[in-house]
């Protein structure tokens, strides 16, 4: 009876999660839907709980307390962190749910050993532990390591053949794995914590080498590995919310990975493999290879062009983010509607490091949902704009990408800044920003550069107009 | 293989049949909701919670309990905290006035 | 109740992930393609003729016999018909210059 | 080891209809994603002939006779039916797939009576092959009614107190077919038969009163319910790729049938039961509500107008299927093109009487692709347009939706061609449009009406250009 119950409390959840997952897709339903998906999990763990056949009672207490701990810190932990550091969290709690995978393997297997003659091992069961084990963790290690770098703990590393000893090391371990199934040699023991100490070196060397910058991409794609690490769970004990949760991570995850790549331009392999091609400009320079000049502004000038404007677009990119300018540029923003000047944010899909970081930060800082127009629809409007006001941003407004076809950045859609009557980028040196090349924005006769952080010159941008 | 196929012929068609689920359900995601999304499946694959608590109520060595404990832990924490972050992350999108 | 479904439980399972499937294929479909889907779908569902060529094949009496072969003419007809019209159907939408 | 590979193909199967009702669903792909899925069916039939276990050999000459005669008539007449009279071929391939289902279960009814005592049927089997012959006669009968209407044998017919028969019908059905799986009675096999011809009458019932227009809406239906009967059988014969097929086809139809009744905006209640409100202006008058007037152009001004446009919007709607206008529609863009007038045509969703009806008709006169402009991409382009020439179009173009809440039509969607500078309206007289309303477009002071069938005037129009 308990067990029938459970089955359809199993049920319940899954459909919960194929309706919520469905939901978060839509940003009308997308909060719902995660309330449903978490009912869904709430009632698959209480009923796990109460119901499940075998459950010692003895147990009950460890249970809890384990359910309570990890409940207290992870809403504290959820609570707290800075809408900024939201990559970073993510990944870390990736990471737990790799680790759990991970050890859930490892008892099981200590039960395989217990109950069966080495040798004799059910190869199905080995094959679902091995596999749970080395997904587990890799995912675990790393999104350590991608928490790690997100966080500036950790810089790129490359050893020399990097990818020759990734690969090598990943067959090794398929190797061992196949053969200690297949075989089921006596070592097996042996082997198998061999294997787990192989997995994890293989997680630190696969995210190690990886771009800091590409992480919001590696943490996606060891989402989706958590998520099949789950579903064997689900072959494990023969139960359907594990793998209907599980196998619907993995796959979203693994498009969700592949959208991100898209909207970069960069494939998959490009990513994880190689680095960006020439990276030639991340020099300064103040001429530009086909001999334009930059022309600088001050803020006093800033502030008067500003004002006088009938509508300005503001392009916030990754230096907005860094300067943490969010709260003052909303703060220029309602300066300026008071005075009758139209302002929007036109928001590129992969601005900043993650994607949507942009309308993450900027609706921290109250910025009304409504300002914020996506690519498509504000690309028209540049060319009937005043001023473009560039924020910290860089590739995203590189002309390079529809222009010059040996450009890395080539085919990636960009925002069309240079339609409008006056661009001014606000950044704090010539430097490149992310796919390191040079931007010809910078040297055309439209646009003028304030220099300096970002946060520093919108409060002087503020005040000057305030005074005005 | 053939035969394995056969066995499991069920379990294949239900993987294939999510795997065509989850392709679908992100498809149509706008590049806005792509790490609210990602975080929400984060959680999601959090139901590996259910195999912790399951090692953890038959646990009978200290070992077991100990690993089991741990995994609980961490589990609720995947759960937990990834539900709690992406709620967060959502109610900044909330059309303000 | 509760023990059909348990005893169901796959099939549960694959109906209703299926539905999703259904589901999710449409809700992006431009109105354009409405009349050749439904026209695809509609030769999809020919596939009711397995169950006529399973129940010809095993016919016996006169009577099993005809209407087996009634019923095999009937699902070619849905499916063979179905494809060929949708077929002519999109041939019309590729792009002319 | 036959029935391995059986389900090794019927796998096979199952996945080519998911992948080919997607590919379905997109236009670049929607060629090829038929024709997967017919690969799909060609291996799942060839593989049940040659690898199903029992299918006795003295029976491959019935088979391959009844699949050659199916493969001749089907082709043919899909081959030489005209693109007009798509849905009539539609819904009958429709009824016979019903029909197929609907004798599966009169003869798996059969083998059970055989191999069972009457009162101790297996009740789950029984239930099933009930399923099966309700849903697949009135998808049959059904069909053949909305094939009798759209092509014009049949009117609507509605009997006072139609819904009441038809709800009390349905609950007779289903109450005999409860007691029979049930209390297993020894008249089973006569409450079988009853249950069959009830079903067919119901079909009968349930389409007649319902409006030739809404035919498409009605087939759809039916062809999700052909779909829950080809289920049916799968669950009869576990068969999973019959399984695949029938659900999907089930909630994709079912769908499609919604997402039909939202573009014209209605319920599909108030197309099953009711029709339309108060239908009043369906008299002529010449002068509106609102006191407007109705201005008359004849065809030798319109010439004039059309020729020294910059550009031309064309708004086709039923009155153009109607007058079979489409070649010579097509013969007046390509003369004013000629004249290096801009001719585009805009796309009303629900135009015409089936979904997609303008694509079928203008693509059928080789109009291209490029110049079918779908409403919300034209719309904002009327109000710099020259001259909207409506051909037999009323409801898609009826502002009423827009501005009168008290309208039928309230919410649908509307082309916005009152924008435009000119509008000259094409139809045959004051007459309304299948909701049965009046169009205050017709009044208004830019809009001016030009009578006649739109074939013999459209004619007219071209060689009066020809000959300016
Ligand atoms: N969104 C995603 O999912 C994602 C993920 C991975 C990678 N990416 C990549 O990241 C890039 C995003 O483009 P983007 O235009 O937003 O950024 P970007 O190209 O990286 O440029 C950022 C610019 O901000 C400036 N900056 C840095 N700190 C600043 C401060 N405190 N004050 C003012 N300016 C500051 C930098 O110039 P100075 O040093 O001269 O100040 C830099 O040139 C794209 O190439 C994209 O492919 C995106
Ligand atoms: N597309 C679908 O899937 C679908 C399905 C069911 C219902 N509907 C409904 O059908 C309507 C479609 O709107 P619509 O604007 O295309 O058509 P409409 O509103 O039905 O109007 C068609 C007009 O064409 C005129 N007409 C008829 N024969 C003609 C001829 N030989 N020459 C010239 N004019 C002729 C008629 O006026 P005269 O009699 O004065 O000539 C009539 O007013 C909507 O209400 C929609 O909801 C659509």
């Amino acid at each position: 009876m308990n067990k029938e119950i459970l089955q359809l409390i199993y049920l319940v959840g899954s459909i919960s999660f194929m309706i919520g997952l469905k939901m978060l897709s839509k940003p009308d339903t997308a909060r719902k839907g995660n309330l449903i998906a978490a009912f869904g999990m709430t009632i698959a763990i209480l009923g796990t709980i109460f119901l499940y056949e075998g459950i010692k009672i003895s147990n009950y207490g460890w249970i809890f307390g384990g359910l309570i701990i990890g409940t207290l810190l992870g809403t504290l932990s959820a609570k707290k962190v800075k809408m900024t550091k939201m990559p970073e969290m993510v990944s870390l709690f990736n990471g737990m749910g790799g680790a759990c995978a991970m050890l859930i393997s490892a008892v099981e297997f200590t039960h395989l050993t217990h109950n069966h003659e080495i040798g004799a091992l059910p190869k199905g069961h080995l094959l679902i532990i091995m596999l749970g084990l080395i997904i587990g963790s890799i995912s675990f290690v790393g999104s350590l390591v991608a928490w790690g770098k997100l966080s500036g703990h950790l810089g790129d590393k490359t050893l020399k053949l990097q990818q020759v000893v990734n690969i090598g090391l990943l067959l090794l371990i398929l190797g061992i794995t196949c053969y200690t199934i297949m075989v089921g040699p006596p070592e097996t023991i042996t082997y198998f914590y061999a294997i787990w100490g192989l997995s994890v070196l293989y997680g630190i060397l696969f995210v190690m080498p990886i771009g800091g910058a590409d992480m919001p991409v590696v943490i996606s794609l060891l989402n989706s590995f958590t998520g099949v690490a789950a579903a064997m769970g689900g072959f494990l004990y023969d139960n359907k919310v594990m793998l209907v949760g599980g196998i619907l991570v993995g796959s979203a995850g693994t498009l969700l990975t592949l959208v991100m790549c898209k909207a970069m331009n960069r494939s998959l392999t490009n990513v994880l493999i190689g680095n960006f091609g020439g990276g030639g400009g991340n020099g300064e320079s103040t001429t530009s290879l086909s001999g334009g000049h930059v022309r600088e502004i001050n803020v006093g000038d800033t502030a008067i062009l500003l004002k006088y404007a009938n509508n300005v677009i503001i392009v916030p990119g990754y230096g907005l983010a860094v300067a943490q300018a969010q709260h003052v540029c909303h703060e220029l923003e309602e300066i300026l509607e008071k005075e009758g000047v139209g302002v929007k944010y036109a928001i590129h899909p992969v601005a900043g490091r993650m994607p949507g970081h942009m309308n993450v930060l900027l609706a921290e800082s109250n910025v009304s949902y409504d300002k914020l127009i996506e690519m498509e629809h504000i690309n028209p409007e540049f060319s009937t704009t005043d001023v473009v006001l560039v924020v910290g941003a860089n590739d995203v407004v590189n002309p390079a990408a529809k222009t010059d076809p040996s450009s890395p950045i080539y085919g990636m859609p960009i925002l069309d800044v240079e339609n409008a009557k006056n661009i001014i980028v606000m950044k704090r040196s010539m430097k490149a920003g992310y796919a390191g090349i040079e931007n010809e924005l910078f040297f055309q006769p439209k646009t003028s550069m304030l220099f300096g952080d970002a946060k520093g010159t919108l409060t002087k941008l503020v005040s000057e107009i305030k005074a005005l | 293989m053939l035969e394995f196929i056969n066995s499991n012929i069920q379990i294949i068609y239900l993987v294939i049949l999510m795997i065509f689920v989850g392709v679908e359900l992100i498809e149509k995601v706008p590049s806005v909701l792509h790490t609210p999304l990602m975080s929400g499946a984060n959680a999601i694959h959090g139901v590996v919670i259910i195999g912790a608590i399951i090692i953890m109520g038959q646990a009978e060595s200290t070992f077991a309990i100990i690993l089991g404990f741990i995994s609980v832990i961490l589990g609720t924490l995947n759960v937990v905290g990834g539900f709690v972050v992406t709620d967060r992350m959502l109610e900044m999108f909330k059309k303000k006035k």
